[in-house]
């Protein structure tokens, strides 16, 4: 099979010392024709400079409303192979880790029901699976779930949450993220696999400040690691730094934000009462510095993509919450928020959206978090201000 | 063959089963880490323990092939644990020091790329582009692959003030993280949709169609059954395209793509930022898109000349000013640089102090 | 008597009339200046000339008697020149610096405050209140009295990190620079107009009542050819009352002030900045409102014990956080303090980096 | 005359160093009905925490829609001496700068017809004449104009301009505020007396950044002067500051927002091309360093109180231009920009908040300014923006 087409353009991209998602399809497209017409498609794609793809129809496998993106070709016809082009989202595990054996399992099943293609990982965090046909979706999710997959989230539904590596790896995880992310994805499997939302709904959850998966821009519910006592300085290691050669002052003290940090040549300082626990001294100076021992996660709520009242990144609202597992305060939590909201929405209004449409008050006393002055970065300013009857006692 | 028996909501696997026994005993208990090449580092834990880490790029489009190729590795130096991390790459997780060399070799002799570690560009977030999405405008791969090979010192060896994340996105939903990504591409339309009037009465609910617009540009026609959109006010959003298929919003010579910049997620020093408009408009040119890479490349060597150590592409930007921006990189400013959405108020400039 | 001959749009007369000689031949060639006290400067011309400038304080409604004792003084000390300032301070322009020593000396006689200039509290900038304003809900004379005899020292003597500029506005139209403001008061409604339906009826014109609502608070009443206003949305601006008087927006018991901080017009070091919340609200206590006093003391405290020298408050708050702000003044953090009109969208926190 | 009311509480505040209003309506109660019947009025106020000012109906002189506001008491028979009570706004000189001469003159005739009360000067600037009747409205104007003085601004007209005291007095003042206040004053006298505008349009004008008349935040025309060049140092002068004790790298060096100064501990430096022409360098050490020769302003559009849609600031239009007279360039500028606002905006709309609804590209297109980095603090985020026929030429 494959080498259908003459594909000039697609050739263009496998020059070059990057990996070529062209070489990809055309591994793909010598055993399925999937793959091979795909690559006929997006060749005259790059002719034509447009796409080839219908709406999705709703598709999916019995007693779950998502997990598989339904794609038809516009050109069936002329890519008979991608008549269906389905993507299958398989739920990947936290943190992204995966033993050989698994994956070679995973591909095996996927190269007997679909095009040999895959996306490592989707934008959410899934094991995207890409391109398959409406009949074989049945099949795939046997297969698939008596070995212990499921499928992830799509439609107006909780999405597959997602985390950074956390303390499997990372010397900065406030809180246990691997264990958080799978907890509730587990906890949300009904509202996973079973759309009734107002609209999407996304966790995602980074250890610390440096947000290495993003929480903050692109979750409605963002966990984020953190600590509330001192900084532990290990003033050898700091002159070490020093020796090595960085400009501690100009990279580390003329950098801090809140300029609580100070440094003599010798003793590096830190002023913890000003410290807003950036991460930036820490990171930079990771053998030196040490976050304090009373560990846990600020909760921010709303991020999303601009469409269509602009982009939003999360907003604090609790901003220090200790997390042990099984994480019940947080499950609570994110339950106060989904009721609120799907009382509230209006269809495609995400949670953010909403929060702006009611103000926050509604939304605080729901989740049964006073004002606190970490959850905005300055108060209003106009005078225009409501009082609740509650507000006079 | 019958099928084996379907399980339903049992969420995927539990993480512990892939974590390598330098992970499980270690957990929560590293104490700080290093970087040793610009894909390698070493994280040390508390009781002494090492764990190495050597990424490789993706292109995160994977046949299985690959992905085969890629176990048999993990199978023949890291006792058959890998990872894949936040960004797409793939990272191969070895306690044994002496397996990095020969697995590095075995990379270098496949063609893999080992990078992205430390203050460098990693992978570029992306997503379907002409590959498999109905929405998108351009093709996300083809870029990611232009611009990369072009920047692909940066990812192996070169080093630059700070990490740089760079992101495209195929349409204006923006799957991506081009919101809030250092240097990014979005995909977008020029053009008011056209209409088929005849099949949006069939095919669409006039109230959602029109409902769906943010600006209010579409009004339902009870002439035609259809509706009309208000040339004036309709930003090409696609959003009713979205809801409402026969509203054509392609337009293949007008579309193209915009490259924001100075966008962030992480909090370190400055708050996260948006990314912000920098050039509205380049037209697709595949299968390479040249002028999207060279204006990337342009803002990217201007930030390496320009910034301090540390500084994001961002920081750096608000800290010499945005029409230091403009002057540095000799991007024209246009009217499509200042903001008229929603909420242009705080975009204007509304003080005495500027530079020139 | 017959009247003398009208004219029209001859405007004001031409300042040329009113300028002492040594501004006249200097006028646009000074070189400096330097403050002598609290009410008193010197500006040096690059032709050597110099002017001396002695500033004092005034209540802004002047009588006919005092303007004419002020004057009497001005044609004694300083050749019959004097201005007045933006905040409505009185200054005598003299050339003759040996006519200083006996101004001030009359002026202390007469108690008329001297002081303003430098780093110091300078005139509150206020508007009309009970004293001439059909939409007053405070007055603001009295509290201005009320205040600047509280931190008088600051105004003749006493110095600051910088300039504190103190505004009251006695309703949200905000007449007086409330908005940008270091520290600042504005008189505000808490509770749902109250209609009187049949003089609605009869007075207003109910479109336009209905579209003075920011808020779309107000909808028609066919049934009482009034209005009904929507408890849930109204927040009490009074717009409704202004356009339609029969809509009592006042109550006496509910009206009060509240007080806003961090402002500034100028340009000097950061941008110029809008006053923020700090007190949602503060009863009207006349005659001299001992808790406004007291709210205003306070802060003005805590800036002077914390901000770095040049600071302007909200400079120095924007540093510290409002976080610290609020655990330094003690004030309570309330939902008041949350932005839920039209932009609160950057007033969030956005950010993973803050303080306790 | 005087005396006809017990006031215990306004009586309160004449206690106390700083000058007492309630000392200054008495002075004038002794003479005038009306300021006695307002001292009882507003004690009363005092009292009962409320104002008794009707809405004011519209009084005014013939020919002119403005520089009078109605005010009538509510209590007409409690108080009848303030049954009427109108406030006349004369027009102020430019800089408020008076002899004495001029403001006797302007005080008799004031006592002659009015309470004997003043307000030196309104919020916008005028000379604010507290109280008279509608019947001595003719007459005042006929003794006031026969002498030289007009009416200020009020309704949806041109507003009275004003300025700081500029180059009258002030070594930083890059363009002669009092002049262009003057000239604008007198070119718009039409538009000022005749209120014809969608709402009110006001004018001020500050002589550099200090901006002395906060014009950025309460005008819609905001004219603030700047300089091109490079600020000129005088190190003997540096030095000096340095000597009587000043820190100059924390007060100067580590205050400058562009970072674009240096010290070291002779020579004062500025990197000229990062300077934002802020003046806080300037302001601080005015003796030694001093603004470049090329002058001129900065045009900035829009800003207004809160009411309704939230309190603007000033948004740089124009980020230089010279201004010399006869300000033919800046006539010009305001005409078209009012011409825009006259053709587009609803009733009781501002200009800023028509920019606001309409985007700034229409409204510089009207003004025929090119679109530059300078107006805006940064470009949009969201990718959701407008093309014309234009653009793709
Ligand atoms: C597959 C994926 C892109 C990828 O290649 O990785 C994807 C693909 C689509 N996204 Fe997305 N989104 C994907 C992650 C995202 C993300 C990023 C994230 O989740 O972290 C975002 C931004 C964050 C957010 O949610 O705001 C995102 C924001 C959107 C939006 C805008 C939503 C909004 O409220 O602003 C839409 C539009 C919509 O929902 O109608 C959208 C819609 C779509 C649709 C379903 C297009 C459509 O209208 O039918 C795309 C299907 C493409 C296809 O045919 O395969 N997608 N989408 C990602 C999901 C894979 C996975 O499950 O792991
Ligand atoms: C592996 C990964 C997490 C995962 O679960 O997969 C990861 C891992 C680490 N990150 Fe990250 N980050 C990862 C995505 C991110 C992201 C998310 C993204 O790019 O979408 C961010 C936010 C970027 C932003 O702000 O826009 C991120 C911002 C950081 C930062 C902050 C950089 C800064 O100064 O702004 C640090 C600290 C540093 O570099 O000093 C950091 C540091 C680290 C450290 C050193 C943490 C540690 O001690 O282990 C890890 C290796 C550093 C490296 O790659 O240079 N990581 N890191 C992700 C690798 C993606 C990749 O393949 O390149
Ligand atoms: C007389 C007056 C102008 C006028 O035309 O009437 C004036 C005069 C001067 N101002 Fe001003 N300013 C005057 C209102 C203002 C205002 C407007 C306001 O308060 O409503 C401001 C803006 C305040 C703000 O930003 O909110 C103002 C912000 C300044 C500044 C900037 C202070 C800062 O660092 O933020 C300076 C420079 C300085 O003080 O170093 C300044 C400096 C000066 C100098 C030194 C300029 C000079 O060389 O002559 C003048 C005397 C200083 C003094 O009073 O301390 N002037 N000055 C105004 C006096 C009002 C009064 O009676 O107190
Ligand atoms: C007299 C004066 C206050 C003072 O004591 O100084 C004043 C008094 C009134 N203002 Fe004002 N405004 C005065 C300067 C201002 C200023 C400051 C300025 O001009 O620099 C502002 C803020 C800047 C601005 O224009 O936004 C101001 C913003 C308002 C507003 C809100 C307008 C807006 O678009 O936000 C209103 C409401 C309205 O127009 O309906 C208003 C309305 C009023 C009315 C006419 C109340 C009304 O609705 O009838 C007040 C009449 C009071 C009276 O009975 O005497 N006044 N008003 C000031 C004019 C005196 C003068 O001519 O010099
Ligand atoms: S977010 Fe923090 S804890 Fe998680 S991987 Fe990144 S640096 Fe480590
Ligand atoms: S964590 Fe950030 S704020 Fe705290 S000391 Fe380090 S750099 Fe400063
Ligand atoms: S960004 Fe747009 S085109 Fe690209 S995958 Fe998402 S929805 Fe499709
Ligand atoms: S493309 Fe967007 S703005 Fe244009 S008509 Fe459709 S929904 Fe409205
Ligand atoms: S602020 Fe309000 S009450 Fe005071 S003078 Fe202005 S309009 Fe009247
Ligand atoms: S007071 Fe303001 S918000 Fe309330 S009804 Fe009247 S106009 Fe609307
Ligand atoms: S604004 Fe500038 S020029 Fe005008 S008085 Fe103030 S300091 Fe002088
Ligand atoms: S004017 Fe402002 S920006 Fe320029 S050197 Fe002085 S302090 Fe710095």
């Amino acid at each position: 099979m494959g080498g259908k087409y003459k594909t000039p353009m697609l050739d263009e991209l496998e020059k070059g010392p990057w990996p070529s998602f062209v070489t990809e399809i055309k591994k793909a497209a010598k055993r399925t024709e999937m793959a091979d017409d795909e690559l006929g498609q997006v060749e005259k794609s790059y002719v034509t400079k447009r796409g080839y793809w219908k709406h999705g129809g709703i598709v999916g496998v019995l007693g779950y409303g998502g997990g598989v993106i339904g794609r038809y070709s516009s050109l069936p016809n002329e890519f008979p192979g991608i008549a269906h082009f389905h993507t299958v989202r398989l739920n990947q595990p936290s943190g992204f880790f995966y033993t050989a054996e698994a994956l070679k399992m995973i591909m095996d099943i996927w190269d007997k029901y679909g095009s040999g293609l895959t996306n490592m990982h989707g934008s959410t965090g899934d094991l995207v699976l890409l391109g398959t046909t409406t009949e074989n979706l049945e099949v795939l999710f046997a297969e698939y779930s008596s070995r212990g997959w499921d499928l992830g989230g799509s439609g107006s539904a909780m999405r597959t949450p997602s985390c950074c590596v956390g303390q499997a790896r990372c010397e900065w995880a406030c809180i246990d993220t691997m264990a958080i992310c799978n907890e509730v994805t587990q906890y949300y499997q009904d509202q996973l696999h079973r759309p009734s939302f107002p609209y999407k709904f996304k966790i995602k959850v980074a250890g610390c400040a440096c947000d290495c998966v993003a929480a903050i821009a692109r979750a409605d519910l963002s966990i984020i690691g953190t600590w509330k006592d001192n900084i532990r300085i290990d003033q050898a290691e700091v002159k070490k730094y020093a020796d090595g050669g960085m400009n501690i002052q100009a990279e580390i003290v003329e950098m801090c934000p809140t300029a609580c940090m100070s440094y003599d040549g010798k003793t590096l300082k830190v002023n913890d009462a000003q410290c807003s626990r950036c991460m930036h001294c820490i990171a930079k100076m990771t053998k030196a510095l040490k976050q304090g021992k009373v560990k846990g996660a600020s909760i921010l709520v709303g991020s999303k993509a601009p469409i269509v009242v602009g982009s939003l990144l999360s907003w604090v609202v609790v901003p220090f919450m200790e997390l042990e597992a099984p994480f019940d305060n947080l499950k609570d939590l994110a339950d106060k928020m989904i009721e609120w909201w799907d009382d509230n929405a209006k269809p495609r209004e995400r949670i953010g959206e909403l929060i702006e449409v009611k103000g926050m008050r509604p939304f605080l006393e729901a989740i049964e978090m006073p004002p606190v002055p970490q959850q905005v970065k300055y108060p209003r300013k106009d005078p225009f201000f409501f009082w609740s009857e509650s507000d006079f006692n | 063959m019958s099928l084996p028996e379907r399980q339903t909501d049992i969420g995927p696997p539990h993480y512990e089963k892939f974590l390598p026994p330098v992970i499980k005993k270690n957990y929560g208990k590293w104490a700080h880490h290093e970087v040793l090449s610009g894909g390698t580092m070493v994280h040390v834990a508390e009781s002494g323990d090492k764990l190495y880490t050597v990424r490789v790029a993706s292109p995160r489009i994977l046949s299985t092939d690959t992905i085969r190729e890629i176990c048999e590795m993990a199978e023949k130096y890291s006792d058959g644990y890998l990872r894949f991390t936040t960004r797409n790459n793939v990272e191969f997780l070895l306690s044994d020091q002496s397996k990095m060399a020969p697995l590095l070799a075995e990379l270098k002799d496949k063609k893999y790329s080992v990078g992205g570690i430390g203050p460098r560009i990693s992978n570029i977030v992306h997503t379907q582009g002409w590959v498999h999405c109905h929405s998108a405008c351009t093709d996300a791969s083809g870029i990611v692959k232009s611009v990369m090979d072009e920047l692909h010192d940066y990812f192996t060896t070169k080093t630059l003030p700070n990490k740089v994340r760079l992101a495209v996105a195929c349409c204006v939903n923006m799957c991506g993280a081009v919101h809030c990504s250092d240097i990014a591409v979005v995909a977008i339309h020029r053009k008011v949709p056209v209409i088929d009037h005849e099949t949006v009465g069939k095919m669409c609910e006039i109230p959602t169609t029109v409902s769906s617009c943010p600006t209010s540009a579409i009004r339902p026609n009870p002439k035609t059954k259809s509706i009309t959109i208000n040339e004036e006010k309709c930003m090409y959003c696609g959003n009713c395209f979205t809801v409402c298929p026969p509203i054509e919003i392609h337009n293949p010579q007008q579309d193209g793509v915009a490259i924001v910049v100075g966008g962030k997620v992480g909090s370190l020093r400055t708050d996260p930022k948006f990314s912000k408009l920098a050039i509205p408009y380049i037209e697709n040119e595949p299968p390479r898109w040249p002028k999207v890479v060279a204006a990337i490349k342009n803002i990217l060597d201007v930030y390496a000349a320009n910034a301090k150590k540390h500084e994001r592409v961002g920081e750096w930007i608000e800290r010499v000013g945005w029409e230091d921006f403009f002057k540095l990189t000799g991007i024209p400013f246009t009217f499509q640089h200042i903001d008229d959405f929603t909420f242009m108020r705080d975009t204007l400039r509304n003080s005495a102090a500027f530079k020139y």
